[in-house]
Formats: structure tokens, sequence, C-alpha cells
């Protein structure tokens, strides 16, 4: 460990304490949209540690994430099991099925990848309704707990500690180093002795284990599960498209793309309540156009500039 | 020199206006509404939920506002689209609540939003009306948040009215005892199937066909193909939107010759009847109004001369209900203060487009559960409590 | 039998959704998030053009046809080009793609809302039709005899003209192709317009059996990607099959098995495929 | 003595590309501290050969082993880990990667295992031995296609393999660069790293291969000594044409 590597630890540590803080200032709405960005960033970030190195983009977020939320539901509901009993299963549960779906996608690449994850993630929506439809005979999923905004906040606080400190740890680690190389030549890196299999799997299968636990701590927010709801394919593509805004070469990357983000969205909300889509979509194509390489790509040209004119 | 001068109109143009914002905002009463826009359910809050609020803030501006403790106030409505999102709608919730700080709300459009906002709207103890929203949990949910009502009905009462009317039509000979059932595999769907199916056998009848299909399925022929070979009397569909329609579309092409035909959700839609034509006479739907209510008839008059839209033939009505049962307990209160309206809202009885409504336990037991297309009106004929249920008959073919 | 023709009559509406797109993808390169979108304005035409005059959605889809495909040539040249030029390699290019058409699709629904928020449904040729003695929906048959034309006009285009071919150069091999002379950048161009017309008369066709919104495009962008996928980019021939094997296997779950299943199965299938032929069925191995 | 001499051991390998045969049931041996050469008209299976040993392709029959174990069944990260090396015949580097990092990518999984500052330390070691020292940290996009080729070939060696397979790493060299990759690659049979190398260039072959092997059509039609094969009558006739 290199004093660069326990300084930047250290920050992160203040970072995320700072973050923590939020509660004890904010009130409900800031709360509520600290929430939102809280979500997105550790769904975005883990969906990162993945798919920034690989390249693959993987549209299986809500797959994973509805697990988590569907399984806390029908546990709290159906078989009256306690609530955090129902998150170490769910998100058991996800990880069992990302590792099985990261298994499937192995011979995958490029745009086959990216709709086979969509296809499959649709296809476990589809089946769960049925399930619920004809097996757990399902009235209605309650999550009805006394946690608040700020208590899931919270969760969702170390959750992001977590994402952050195994990024961290994997950017030092071999996987790390394996994870690079793969994303730059696949062929090179079985030939340099790389199970990519192995890394590929045991990486996707943590997003997933992340995305199904925010899926079942997120839930008590929902009140009430609608399968259809919590598995919603849109998640996926706004988690792509979050962390892409954001950019992907760094740990930090989506944090930046999930925050303007959020609040822009929020903005646009707020102020034109009536045509809040199209002037999303337009502020989403100003974006593109103008932020070539993402914030992350932005931020780090003006750093450079700066750089050089101070020198 | 300009600049100044600019600057100098500009400051005060601001500080009028400022002054003008905090003038208003006392004669104002803030009343906030989330719902969809866009998104799955966008396109079932457009015909029933937000033609109501304009129709009724615009009404009760007209009438010089309400009285509120001898003082007249107007109505304002802050709107946002949810986007058919259960985490937008909590956000937007939280913003009319901390930001625009509201007086009022109108309540969420469909039962899961009505139920995901409920902790927050009883955080900042806004009398809830909960409208478009049908479930078995509402004693449960009422006993937790003291300031939610129900006004809509619950899954046992709309099962049991389907059954009661194929009870009557067996009784009257029109129907044997087999009944075609189908849902759609979604909360709405199943909650009802699943009430539904135990009441069908324990009333002697057979369930010969019973499927249930995905939400946004595109080719629903197999369903109707495959209802119409279990040759049943009567077909139940606990339906949604776009496969209420597809449904529809299919028994009449496929010839289901049933003399009982029933879709659930967008039956009573204007679009259903704009759609169809006179084929759909006899079919029966969820929900339902009292045709012949000179108050209703008035209602559906506003609401296609303000709002240009016509108004749907259950929920439409039960929406503009709760909007007056919110004024009229605010008149009544005599105060913007939360509490005192929601402790009006327990106490009282209010004289609406559907009769009186009170509650008991925070919940209507007054509203509609079936109704019927009968010569180009959507009749209710059967209900919890209502006046005026028109004589159910058989439907008889497609024509 | 009745279950053949219902697939085949399904996945004839597949295949309208598809074939736009896969033009679109395969030779312009341009994953497009909005195809859904452009299908829904397709039905937005054929609704609103129906209730206010009856006129028939067929002859509105011989008008929005060339309006869809000029606009989507604007689209192209002015909002897409650019992303073309400036993206370094092909995997550049798909993100800018996502995203950019992404932030369209969000437009797009947004001006339609504005338009007409509610359900876009009428009744036409919502009559019987009987085909060997079982009944099928007469919009249904019109809309598969139309995909045909369209599927059987596109095919000879691509394969007996010069411009056809191509079109099927470049989807092969962009730089290839740009090497022997051809003119890629204005090819791109006509396929993606040419994809956003066919697109938009798919939608228009499409709406005369199927109740759509404003909100409901991403459902027809994701069922075009897969079948796009599970036939092989850029193939005319795999998107047909595909999309009728999607129809037959829907149909034949929703009658023999549980209709519940339908959609579960059709992505089940998609996804076995795919695991057993990781190139979609007609596509070409990656070397 | 022979035997236990014999490192790499190829038998009736045969490998078809639907209805083409590429290598069709080639046997051949390679011993210990040698240095083999596979010569060939283009398309003649020699590439597809290298493929075949370092696990890129999966034969279709015929066996393949490696101090005496299969590893014909084996994928490519395995077959690396148990010591075989390569470079490939359109240089495959990576381009997001410093050249240290490059380097660093053949010791940190395979069959050598370093990781950290050993790693880097050996690493730039390997870097100023085939002559690309002192620049580490430089982007490996930022290299001339030779010096491609010196950092495939650093990243090859830095496995510490027992076996190396060069696919035309010398083809493109001027001849100064060439007589620097020939005493490079002699000084690695010196360390007792087998070799074999597929090459175009023939005094390369001379000067370096203790063997050789001819293909034509996926088949073996000649094996020996640089020299005598060279001479044989049919080879040339394979690579002069026909008519002489």
């Amino acid at each position: 460990m290199t004093s660069g590597d326990v300084k930047q630890l250290v920050w992160g540590a203040i970072l995320l304490a700072l973050a923590a803080c939020v509660p004890l200032v904010a009130n409900g709405y800031w709360m509520s949209i600290a929430l939102t960005i809280a979500m997105f960033t550790v769904l975005s970030t883990s969906w990162a540690l993945f798919s920034g190195p690989t390249h693959y983009i993987s549209l299986a977020t809500a797959a994973f994430f509805g697990v988590g939320g569907f399984l806390v539901g029908t546990g709290m509901s159906d078989y009256n099991t306690d609530y955090w009993t129902m998150v170490v299963i769910a998100s058991l549960a996800g990880t069992v099925l990302a590792f099985l779906v990261g298994l499937a996608t192995l011979r995958l690449s490029g745009v086959y990848f990216v709709i086979f994850t969509l296809g499959l993630a649709e296809m476990i929506r589809t089946l769960v309704s049925w399930i619920q439809n004809n097996f757990t005979g399902s009235r209605g999923l309650y999550v009805l707990t006394d946690l608040g905004e700020a208590d899931i906040y919270i969760h969702l606080v170390l959750v992001a500690a977590l994402v952050y400190l195994a990024g961290w740890w994997i950017a030092r680690s071999r996987l790390g180093f394996a994870m690079r190389i793969i994303g730059n030549d696949e062929m090179v890196a079985r030939h340099v002795g790389i199970n990519t299999a192995f890394s590929k799997v045991i990486l996707f299968t943590f997003s997933g284990f992340v995305a199904s636990l925010v899926g079942a701590l997120i839930a008590p927010r929902y009140t009430y599960i609608e399968p259809n709801g919590v598995f919603s394919p849109e998640l996926s593509f706004i988690v792509v498209i979050m962390a892409l805004l954001g950019g992907t070469g760094r740990l930090w990357g989506p944090i930046v793309g999930v925050i303007p983000f959020a609040l822009l969205q929020e903005y646009i909300n707020a102020n034109y309540s009536n045509y809040s889509t199209l002037v999303l979509g337009i502020a989403f194509l100003v974006i593109v156009y103008f932020l070539p390489h993402g914030v992350l790509g932005r931020l780090e040209e003006t750093w450079a500039k700066r750089r050089r004119s101070t020198w | 020199m300009k600049l100044t001068k600019l600057f100098k109109s500009a400051a005060i143009g601001l500080s009028a206006s400022m002054l003008a914002v905090s003038v208003q905002a006392a004669d104002v009463i803030k009343i906030g509404a989330v719902a969809p826009k866009t998104g799955a359910l966008g396109g079932g809050a457009v015909v029933t939920q937000w033609p109501n609020v304009e129709l009724w803030s615009k009404q009760v501006n007209a009438a010089g506002g309400l009285d509120v403790g001898g003082k007249k106030m107007m109505v304002e409505i802050i709107e946002y689209d949810d986007k058919t999102n259960p985490g937008e709608h909590i956000k937007a919730a939280q913003r009319l609540a901390e930001v625009d700080k509201v007086d009022f709300i109108v309540a969420p459009y469909g039962t899961g939003f009505n139920l995901a906002a409920a902790p927050i709207y009883a955080k900042y103890n806004y009398p809830h009306i909960a409208v478009s929203a049908i479930s078995d949990k509402m004693p449960e949910l009422t006993a937790r948040y003291s300031n939610l009502f129900f006004t809509l009905g619950n899954t046992t009462s709309f099962s049991e009215s389907v059954v009661d009317i194929l009870k009557d039509m067996r009784a009257a000979g029109t129907i044997g005892n087999r009944v075609a059932m189908v849902n759609v595999a979604d909360a709405f769907g199943i909650e009802l199937a699943e009430a539904a199916r135990p009441r069908l056998k324990e009333a002697g009848f057979d369930i010969v066909y019973d499927k249930s299909y995905p939400l946004g399925t595109p080719d629903l022929s197999p369903i109707i193909k495959g209802a119409k070979e279990s040759n049943p009397d009567a077909f139940v569909a606990w339906s949604y939107p776009p496969d209420t329609f597809a449904l529809t579309e299919q028994a009449i092409i496929q010839d289901l010759d049933v003399k009982m035909y029933y879709t659930a959700v967008a039956t009573c839609f204007p679009a259903f009847v704009g759609k169809f034509g006179s084929k759909i006479n006899g079919v029966f739907g969820a929900g339902g109004v009292n045709q012949d209510s000179p108050d209703i008839q008035a209602y559906f008059k506003a609401h296609k001369d303000i709002t240009g839209k016509d108004a749907d033939g259950w929920a439409s009505a039960n929406t503009y209900v709760s909007l007056q049962i919110l004024g009229q307990a605010i008149e009544g209160a005599g105060t913007l203060d939360r509490q005192a309206v929601i402790d009006y809202i327990k106490a009282s009885s209010f004289d609406t487009i559907m009769g009186p409504i009170s509650f008991e336990d925070q919940i209507s037991n007054r509203f509609w559960t079936v109704g019927q297309w009968q010569d180009g009106k959507f009749r209710g004929v059967k209900s919890s409590q209502m006046a005026g249920a028109a004589p159910i008959v058989a439907k008889d073919g497609w024509n | 039998m009745d279950i053949i023709i219902t697939g085949l009559l399904l996945g004839g509406t597949y295949a309208l959704i598809a074939f736009g797109l896969n033009l679109q993808y395969g030779v312009a390169r341009i994953m497009n998030l909005a195809n859904g979108e452009m299908i829904v304005l397709g039905a937005l035409a054929a609704f609103w053009i129906f209730v206010a005059d009856a006129i028939s959605p067929i002859l509105t889809m011989l008008i929005v046809a060339p309006l869809s495909f000029f606009g989507n040539w604007l689209i192209y040249r002015f909002l897409l080009r650019p992303l073309v030029r400036r993206a370094k390699n092909q995997g550049q290019l798909e993100v800018d793609s996502i995203l950019a058409t992404f932030g369209m699709a969000f437009a797009l629904v947004g001006i339609m809302v504005s338009i007409h928020g509610e359900y876009y449904t009428y009744s036409y040729l919502a009559e019987p039709f009987e085909i060997l003695g079982e009944t099928f929906a007469l919009n249904r048959i019109v809309a598969f005899c139309f995909a045909v034309l369209i599927g059987a006009a596109l095919w000879l285009w691509l394969y007996f003209t010069r411009t056809g071919m191509a079109v099927r150069a470049v989807s092969v091999s962009t730089e290839a192709s740009g090497l022997v002379g051809i003119n890629v950048p204005q090819l791109s161009a006509i396929a993606f317009a040419l994809g956003g017309a066919v697109t938009t008369m798919g939608g228009t066709l499409i709406s005369t059996f199927i109740t759509l919104d404003a909100s409901v495009g991403v459902v027809f962008t994701m069922k075009a990607l897969i079948i796009i996928i599970m036939g092989g980019v850029g193939d005319i021939r795999g998107a047909i099959v595909a999309a009728l094997i999607l129809g037959l296997v829907e149909t034949a779950v929703a009658r023999l098995i549980d209709p519940g299943l339908t959609l579960a199965a059709a992505y089940a299938i998609f996804v076995l495929i795919l695991l057993f032929r990781p190139q979609g069925l007609f596509g070409r191995k990656p070397s | 003595m022979v035997e236990t001499s014999l490192v790499l051991a190829v038998q009736n390998v045969t490998k078809r590309f639907g209805g083409l045969v590429a290598v069709n049931n080639l046997s051949f041996d390679v011993s210990r501290n040698e240095v083999m050469g596979i010569i060939g008209p283009n398309g003649s299976g020699k590439t597809t050969m290298m493929n075949l040993i370092s696990g890129a392709l999966a034969l279709n029959e015929g066996t393949i082993s490696l101090n005496g174990r299969y590893i014909s069944r084996l994928s490519s990260h395995e077959i690396n880990r148990r010591g075989i090396a390569r470079t490939f015949q359109l240089v495959r580097i990576l381009p997001s990667l410093t050249l240290l990092e490059n380097a660093m990518a053949g010791m940190v999984f395979g069959h050598q295992r370093l990781w950290g500052e050993q790693a880097r330390h050996e690493a730039s070691k390997l870097l100023e031995r085939v002559g690309l020292g002192g620049q580490q940290s430089v982007p490996a996009t930022a290299l001339t296609y030779i010096d491609q080729k010196r950092l495939e070939l650093a990243r090859a060696l830095a496995a510490k393999p027992e076996v190396l397979l060069l696919d035309e790493w010398l083809a493109g060299l001027n001849p100064t660069e060439l007589q620097e990759g020939i005493d490079l690659i002699h000084s690695l049979r010196d360390e007792g790293i087998t070799i074999i190398l597929v090459e175009h260039v023939m005094d390369a072959i001379r000067s370096l291969c203790d063997r050789c092997l001819v293909m034509a059509a996926g088949a073996k039609i000649a094996e020996g000594r640089p020299q005598e094969v060279l001479s044989d009558p049919e080879v040339i006739k394979v690579y002069l044409g026909e008519d002489i």
C-alpha cells in the first residue's frame, strides 16, 4: 500500500462520513433526493465495476434489483418473515442468480451480450409474475416497516462504502488488473494465463449482489411492491446511462454522473412539470453533444488544462 | 447609466412580484397533485384523474373560491408528473410538502401509488382521500395512518358483486354454471382473481378456463380462443386498460357468445364505447355510476364543457367526489389546519354528486362495484349501498 | 393449424417492429433506443387521422412513410452524423448512440403526451376472417400481408439493386466499403431514414389491432432489439425468421401450455438461441 | 536421454474449419532447448498450428502434450499457466495500458506469478532487455509497430515460459533490427527456453533453427535440419511452384 492508496482511503472515508451526515441537515424533500442519489450511486458504481473495465454493457440490473425487492415483499407479506432476515435471503438469492447469469453470458460479446442480459431480465420478470400468480398466491405485497427515509439512506451509504472499498481493493488487486487486460483484449488475456471466465463471473456476481441488496433495502420506501414495478427494465437503462454519463474509467466516475443528473431531473420536474419528459429528453441530447466523454472526461480535461496553464 | 436604470427597474419589478406572491399566498389555498402523465398508468390518469382536478379547481374558483372561516380563498393547483414511478412520486410528494408548502393534496392515481405515498402524506398529516385504490388491506392501513381515507371499495366486494351477478343470471336461467376467468398477471388482476376463485366455487360455478396473461401481451386472441373452446356461459376478465380493449376486440371477432361478459378497468372509458360502438351493449365492467341522477348528469356536462373531454363511467365521478369532500371539509372546518380538516372528514357526512358519503373507520362503504353498458351508457348495476342500480340485462351477441 | 396461422400473424407483427431497427443498427450502426417511439408515432398518426376524418390507416401509412423517411433523414444528418464522425471506434459510437437516442425517446414521448395523452384505440377492420374454418382478425391479416410486402420489397432492394448491394457491403464492413468507393455516410443516412420509415409504417399498421399510448414505446424497442439480435445483426432473413419463431412460440405456449408463460417462453427461446449460437441465427461469427 | 528431453509432443493433430482442413494429421516433437521452425507457404496452416498449441483454437483430432501431460483439451489460460507463452502474427498489445503494465500482464497470472513491487521490478528489467528501457509509463499506443513487437515479446517472456511460440515475430524488421532480433532469440535459447517459430525470413531460419518443419496444405511435407530441408526438391516445389 503506497501513501497515495492510504490517502484515497482516508478521503473516501471522510466523504462517506459527510454523506452519512446528510440526514442531520436535510429536510424531507432533500432527504428523498439524497436517497435517490444514493441508490443510483450504488447501482451505477457497482455496475461500472464490471462494465467499466470490460466494456460489457449489462442490462440485467433490474433483474437483480427486482429479486431483492420482490423477495422482501413476498417474505414479509406471505410468510411473515422478519425484514432483515429477508434482506439477507434476498441478497443471497440475487447473488446466486447473478452467478448463474454470469456463467450463461460467457460466450457472448458486444451487442449480443447487451441484449441477452435485457432478454434474460425480462424473462425473469415475467416468470416471477407467473409464479406469483400461480403459486405464491399473493394478494398484494406489503413491506411495512418502521424504517424512515433517513434510515434507508444510511443503509445505502453503508452499501456505498462497501462498494467503494471493494472497488478500491479491486483496482489494486490482480483481479482488477485482469479486468483491465480483458477490457483491452480478451484473447491476450487468456494467453497470459487469465481465467477470463472466472474473473468476469466474479465481478458480475458482485454487481448482481449489490443490485439485489439495494432492491431489498429500498423496498420499505415503496411500501407496496408490484413485480412490474421493481423489475422495470427502465431501471437497467437508467443505471447504464447514469454511469456512462459520469464515466466508467474511474471508481468515482458514476457518482459525478448521478449527482448532476439527479439534480437536473429534479429541477426539470419541478419547473416544467407538464413538459418534464420533453425537457428531460432535450437536456439529455444537449449533455451527449456537449459532454462527449461524460462528466469525468470533462473534469479530467479541465484539470489537465489547468495543470498545463499553471506550469 | 442605462445599466443602473435597468437594475433599478428590475429590482423594483422583482420586489413587486415578491410582494404579489406573498399577498396572493394569503388568499390562496395551495393544493398539490402528483399523478402520472407518462409511463404505464399515464393513459388512465389522463382520462380519470387530471381532468377532474382541472374541473373541480375551475369550478371552485369560478364560484369565488372556498369559504374558509368567512374568508373566500381561491385554490391553486400545483401538479407534478410522477411518470408512473413510485420513487419519483415520493420525491414529488416531498417537494409539495417541503418546497411548495401546499396546504392540501390530491390523492395519487393507482393502488400501488396510494400505498407507496401513504407514509409521506401521513408524515405531513395531509388528509389523503385515496380514490383509485382497491385493496383488502384497507383496515390495516387506515389503522396505521390516521389521515388516510378510502372511497372506491375493496377487492372482496368487487369480486363478490361479479359473483352475485352470475348468481342472479343463473337464477334467471340466462346462464349455466360454466365460467371462464382470466386475469392480468399484475397485483391488481392477481388479487381479484384470487378473491373470486373461492367465491365462484362456493356458489357452485365451474371455472372451466382459468388463466393469467402477462402485462403487455401483444396478442390476446389465444386467450379468447382458449376461453371459447371451454364453452363457457360467462366470461370474466380481471383486466387492465390495453387488455380490456384487446380482449373485447378479439371476443367480437371470435364471436365469443356468452350471456355474461365482464372486463375490469377501462370498460367504463369513453374510448371503450368510442371504439366498439353499439357492439358492446350488455358488457359488464368494474365500477359504474347512476346515470339517471341529475347531479351526475350535471357533472358529466360540466366535465365535457370545462375539460373538453368525456368523463368515464366510474372513477371520474369518484375522483371528483373526493375533491368535493376535501373542499367541503375545508369549508366545514373553517380552517386550513390539516388535523382539523381530517377530524372533520372523519366525523361528517358529505353531500356529493354520488349522494351522501361518510366514513366509517376512514373507509366509505358507498361505492359502485359493477356497471354495464346499456344503450350507450355505462350504468351501475351492483354496488355497496348505492341507490339507483339499473337492472341487469343479458348480453345478446356482438351487434 | 390454428396455432400456426395465429403464430404467423403475430410473427408478422413482430417483423414489422424489427425491420426498421435492423436496417438502422445493421447498416448505420445506430442502436436506436427511440425505435419504439417511432412505432408509437406511426400509431398516433393513424389514430388521430382516423378519429378526425375517418381516413383509413392504410392511406395514413402511405402519407406517413415519406414524412417519416424525411424526418429520420434529418435526425441522422443533424443529430447522429456528428456522433458517428467523432466516435473513434464502434464501442464509442454505441455508447453515444444509446445515450442520444435515449434522449430522443424521452423527447418524443413528451411531444406525444402533449398531443394525446390517452390511449390510442379505434376500430378498423376488426372483423372476423375465416381461413380453413378458423376465425382470425382481418386487421391482423392485413398487417401481415403488408409485413410480407415490406419484407419482400426490402429483400429485393437489398439483393437486386446496386444501392442494396452497397448497403449490404456497409453492413458487413463500414471501413472496407469506404475503401472500395462506397459513399458510406450517404448510405448510412438512407438506411437510417428508410429504417425509420418502415418502423413508422409498422406502427400505423399495428395501431389497428393493438391499443397504444404515448409511453409504451420502450416495450416495442425491447422486442425489436431481441428480434434483431436473435436473427443476427443486419440480416433481414434473420429478422424475419426470428420474428416468426417468436410469434409461433408465443402462440403455441399460450394455447397449449399457459398464456401466463407466453412472454417468458419467448424470452427463454431467445436466451437459448444465443446460448447455442452466440452470434444469432444468421449472424456471422466474430473473427 | 531422448525421452527426458522431449518437451512438446504433437500427435496426429487435425483441425477443420467447416469443410476446410487447415491442419491434417500432423505430428512432430520438440525437445528441450531446441529452436523449431515451422515454415510453409501462406495458408498452409502454420498459424493454425500455433493456435492449436496455445489453446486459442480447439483441435478436432489428435493430442498435444507438454512434458508428457496432455494439454490439448485445456483452455488457453491453463496452457499458459503450464508454461507456454506466445506472440501473435498481428501484434496484439494492450492499448490502454502503459508499457510496464503490458509487460507485467505476462507475469501476474501465468506460469510465473509475481505481483506488486517484485513484478514491477521484473517487468522493467524485461523492457530493458527487449530494448524498451526507460519508457515504462508511456502508453502502449505511442509505440511504433516494431516496438510493439518488442513489447509483445516482453509480455510473453514475463511468464518465464518453458516453451515460447513466436508467430512471424521477425517479419517487417530492417536488417539491423533483424540481427538484434536473432541475437535476442539466441540468448533466450541459451537461457533454456524452447522456442517454436513460424517464419518467412529464411536467413533467420537458417541461423536460428535447429530443426524445421515444412507444411503445405495442412500436412507435413518435410522435417529436419534447415539446410537439408530447404534443399529438398519437394519443398522447393511447394515454395516456388510446380514448374521448376
